[in-house]
């Protein structure tokens, strides 16, 4: 069965401007995560339950790590949780990335923009202990947002985008696309806009988006956080088919 | 400790359910407990033909509770009865279908599909859906309308018909009484109210839909005297519903006059919360002097 | 930053007013801050006799929210211009005079005695107290009674004439409808939902009056969309309330349609609310890219 | 002008069943506070302030004690302040228990029940000051829930009565006003109930009662919790007017 799962705070530091890393212990969780899934967060005092994604595991020392931007009143709560608080979580819930069709030596890329960054470490992480080749297009509002760029590249070629160009090249990361070297697979997640841009830019290549979507229950029983998708349904559901979806299967 | 209640078609257990459309069809809870332990269960929205629902976002979050418009999105009455009725019946509780629509025949539509299943306990006719702009809202708020879409349901359904109240009326008391006399064997009460949140950033309503239905702890006090001004009006028995997240909650739903109560936004929050008040109830109805549920319903009123 | 807004006969140097009900006469809260920094005052109900109001207890918490049923206790219109009203004129402000009855002759009873002070600026007509049982609850749900009642308050009244909306009605539009048809020159919106809260213990309703009208914070997403529902279909200027507490909410009902905003159960927790928001304000107009007051008017509606 | 005052936490702790004593740090309500007003006070997350009484004050330190019961969320809530933590208060609030007439070597009479308890402490201390004889007839629910009696026996005579008889004499607080020494004036607090009691046993007699009500403003403003008086008015508010009142003037 399905559980609550409380999560002990180990620690909680602004890395970026707004941006929070929260390590987080809970064995179970740190066992079963798979890199694109999300915890659906309880915040106290808040109707609903926050979703983020897992930025990194270490699986041994059962912990789970998240990144996240202050945008409003619960990621405000979220970071001001001490070392020794506890945190109600529902997870690890939803898709994640496929990959096991990868072999030693494939090389893929991965395309995050801003809060879109964190799932996509876990799994560069993933693969890089496959062996597989990472690139990595990084976007960033600008220079005081940029976090993880040491993280990345021990184990990817990375390249940093800001829309301002204070750090990295400046524009979007789909102007950069083209620079890439050849790869068998995409993986993204951003902002709805940037992933249209990345699907159309790809739009021949095999590839997956994480979508974001307000959500209610987190488990797939509200129909709060559908997508419309290509098949007979017509739509799934982010929270428990997605937040992963293979790009051919949405219609966005 | 009694918890057991006898309702026209309903024979609970227990008085606790999960709300219509905040439980899906049951499936995703049972990963998290055996829906056994539940009285009963109340199905999403089924309509005629299966429903996309409104574009996203579809929920926001509000001071204690939420504002969703999901536009009765299901897969239809077919489907339902073919592929959700069948997982659910596994479990040894009664059956709720929740029943929506756009006009009378959609309505009867539904019933009839319905009516083909042996395992379906009751009806809950949702004639308040306050998210369908196709009229479906119309007979939720005029007694007429509702009396007569009462009366052509329970004129075809096998099973007794619970009809589901909007509180965005005037007077509460006039729908329930014109339902009653329409031969609703059941009230259930309440559905959401009508609220909006505007984005100052984007400068528009965060749901898609524009307005959502506002449900949770924040409307607690207007289910409670809604359903009390209709138990002192009315015969037919209630399923309160509208916030309630603990026992306690229960008994105050159960002291205002509600015979069974629903459970709706607090599974987002607490995907266990039924079974956990389930399982307080009898320590509560105790602690407050009573031996049964039945003994707690409508108190209040002596 | 522009924070001044002109509606008929106020001239506001901000949107900001304390509620009708939540402020007194304003003496009190004058010993916590200089009044004169408010956009204008409503003062507490003014009825033809004075009242005594209801039995204790008159108010309860509720989940971001409070009940309360006062029944309009005051010392009466004669005592309020002779002894209120001179208290309040030493600040340079508008004030607002709410005017409540059982009867349209104690509206114009009301409305006469107020009519001889030079010293009101507007009269709000609270057709919407829920808590009063003699019949002046009819006015505020019923919108051939509410345009009734304002024409003949209107025909008499030296001052605009706002009328405050009860949200207890199947359609709010409608009811604003027939008050602009009826000649009022403004609304205000929305007074309180009506609910109730059962003791446990006891196994009475918390309240004396047993129900108590619902506001604070919980009920902001009901008044947004009536204000925006309202601002859709009427050009009367509206004053919007309920649930505002900061300076961001008040940009929200602005966003909805509200011309101005009024701040009632906030006072309780932060008798230093209204200042704190006027002083927080432009701030919140600037981050949010308006330059005025009037710029962030109704923009959802764009 | 009147502000809202931040009190730090200095001690909470348990000193009978259920009921804790809250020592708080604010020089201006120590300076200012007289026995039987009360502080209006803050819970975060809930609507309304909570009123209590004032039970103790030491004027040089700054110190402001307060005596509460668990009942309800609010004060379950104050139960778990801890040290140094700060709480938001309006106050002193109300009226307070009159005594200028009073000569040194008079004798009154306290009759305290419960949680009303807690503002004769500082009455009693004050007229201890003035050199008053005090006598205090002071009822409790049970031996758990009796606190205070070191504190008062220094100051007092005191008669300790419970509904159960498990500590002092069993019964109520008026079944023993008819053994107590001569007295001058008489000032109570206690559950309505109590204070409808000690107003009929002492009928002819010159007293003053502290009433409690559910509150809005605590201000004045809002007329929530209105008593009725005998006066031409009709009524007085028991946050402003009162919380004491001469027995005389109020309609119980
Ligand atoms: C699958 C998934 C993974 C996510 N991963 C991350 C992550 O790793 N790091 C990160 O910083 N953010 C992530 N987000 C976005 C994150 O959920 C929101 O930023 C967060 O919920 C905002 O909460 P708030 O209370 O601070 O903001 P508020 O605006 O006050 O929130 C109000 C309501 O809107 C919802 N909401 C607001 N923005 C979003 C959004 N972008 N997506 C979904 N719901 C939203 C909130 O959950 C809440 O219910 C993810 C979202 C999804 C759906
Ligand atoms: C002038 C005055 C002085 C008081 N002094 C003390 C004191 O020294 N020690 C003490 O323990 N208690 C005192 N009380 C009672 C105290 O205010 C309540 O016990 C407290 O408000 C309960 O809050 P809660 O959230 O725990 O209970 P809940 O029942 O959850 O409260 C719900 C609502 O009811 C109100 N309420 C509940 N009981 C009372 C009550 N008896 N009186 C007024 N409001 C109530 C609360 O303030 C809140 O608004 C005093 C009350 C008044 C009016
Ligand atoms: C996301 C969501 C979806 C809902 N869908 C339905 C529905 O399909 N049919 C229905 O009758 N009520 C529906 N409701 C209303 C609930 O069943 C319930 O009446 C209401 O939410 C009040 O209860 P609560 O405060 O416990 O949620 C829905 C409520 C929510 C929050
Ligand atoms: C204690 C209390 C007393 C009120 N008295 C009145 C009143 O006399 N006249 C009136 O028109 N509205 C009265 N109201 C309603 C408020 O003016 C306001 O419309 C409502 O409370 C919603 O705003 P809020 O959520 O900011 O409190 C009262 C509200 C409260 C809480
Ligand atoms: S959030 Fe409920 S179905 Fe996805
Ligand atoms: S609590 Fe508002 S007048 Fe006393």
């Amino acid at each position: 069965m399905k559980k609550r799962h409380m999560m002990t705070v180990i620690a909680n530091d602004e890395v970026a401007l707004e941006t929070f890393e929260l390590v987080l212990h809970n064995k179970v969780i740190a066992k079963e995560a798979k890199p694109g899934q999300f915890l659906h967060i309880s915040v106290p005092g808040h109707t609903l339950r926050r979703p983020i994604s897992i930025a990194d595991v270490e699986r041994e020392k059962g912990e789970v790590t998240i990144l996240f931007k202050v945008v409003g009143s619960g990621t405000n709560q979220l970071a001001t949780l001490q070392e020794k608080e506890t945190v109600d979580v529902l997870g690890p819930n939803g898709s994640s990335y496929p990959f096991d069709s990868l072999q030693k030596g494939d090389t893929v890329l991965l395309i995050g923009g801003g809060i879109g960054v964190p799932p996509l470490y876990f799994l560069a992480k993933t693969l890089y202990e496959k062996e597989v080749n990472v690139q990595c297009i990084l976007g960033f509002q600008s220079k005081e947002y940029v976090f993880y760029e040491e993280q990345f590249v021990q184990i990817a070629d990375v390249q940093i985008v800001t829309d301002d160009g204070s750090y990295g090249a400046k524009g979007l990361v789909t102007d950069v696309i083209a620079e890439v070297a050849p790869f068998k697979q995409y993986y993204s997640c951003g902002p709805l806009p940037m992933l249209r841009a990345v699907k159309e830019k790809l739009a021949n290549r095999d590839g997956y988006l994480s979508f974001e979507e307000r959500m209610g229950c987190g488990v797939g029983a509200c129909y709060a956080c559908v997508i419309p998708t290509n098949d007979a349904v017509g739509y799934k559901k982010i929270c428990s088919d997605g937040p992963v979806m293979r790009a051919s299967e949405v219609n966005i | 400790m009694n918890l057991s209640v006898q309702l026209p078609g309903l024979s609970l257990k227990n008085p606790i359910m999960p709300a219509s459309g905040c439980f899906g069809f049951g499936r995703e809870y049972s990963e998290f407990y055996d829906l056994n332990v539940l009285g009963a269960v109340m199905m999403k929205a089924a309509t005629g033909e299966a429903r996309l629902g409104n574009p996203t976002p579809r929920v926001a979050e509000t001071s204690a509770g939420m504002l969703n418009a999901i536009g009765l999105q299901n897969p239809g009455a077919e489907k339902i009865v073919q592929t959700e009725v069948p997982f659910l019946r596994q479990f040894n509780i009664p059956i709720i279908a929740n029943v929506a629509g756009s006009s009378i025949e959609e309505y009867e539509r539904v019933v009839t599909v319905l009516n083909r299943s042996d395992d379906i306990a009751a009806i809950e006719l949702n004639i308040s859906c306050p998210n369908v702009k196709e009229g479906g809202i119309q007979f939720g708020i005029d007694p007429q309308m509702a009396a007569t879409v009462t009366e052509r349901v329970k004129a075809i359904s096998n099973v007794p018909v619970y009809v589901k109240l909007s509180p965005n009326v005037t007077s509460i008391v006039a729908m329930a009484q014109a339902i009653e006399r329409a031969g609703a064997d059941g009230l259930t009460m309440i559905n959401t109210l009508t609220g909006m949140q505007i984005n100052l950033q984007s400068r528009k309503p965060v749901i898609a839909n524009k307005t959502g239905g506002l449900s949770g702890r924040a409307i607690k006090p207007i289910a409670i005297r809604m359903i009390y001004e209709v138990r002192q009006h009315v015969d037919l028995p209630i399923i309160g519903m509208g916030g309630i997240e603990r026992a306690e909650d229960v008994l105050e739903f159960l002291y205002a006059g509600a015979d069974a109560v629903a459970v709706g936004t607090a599974n987002f929050q607490n995907p266990l919360v039924c079974p956990e008040i389930i399982e307080q109830l009898p320590n509560v109805l105790k602690r407050y002097g009573f031996s049964s549920v039945k003994e707690a319903t409508g108190v209040a009123h002596r």
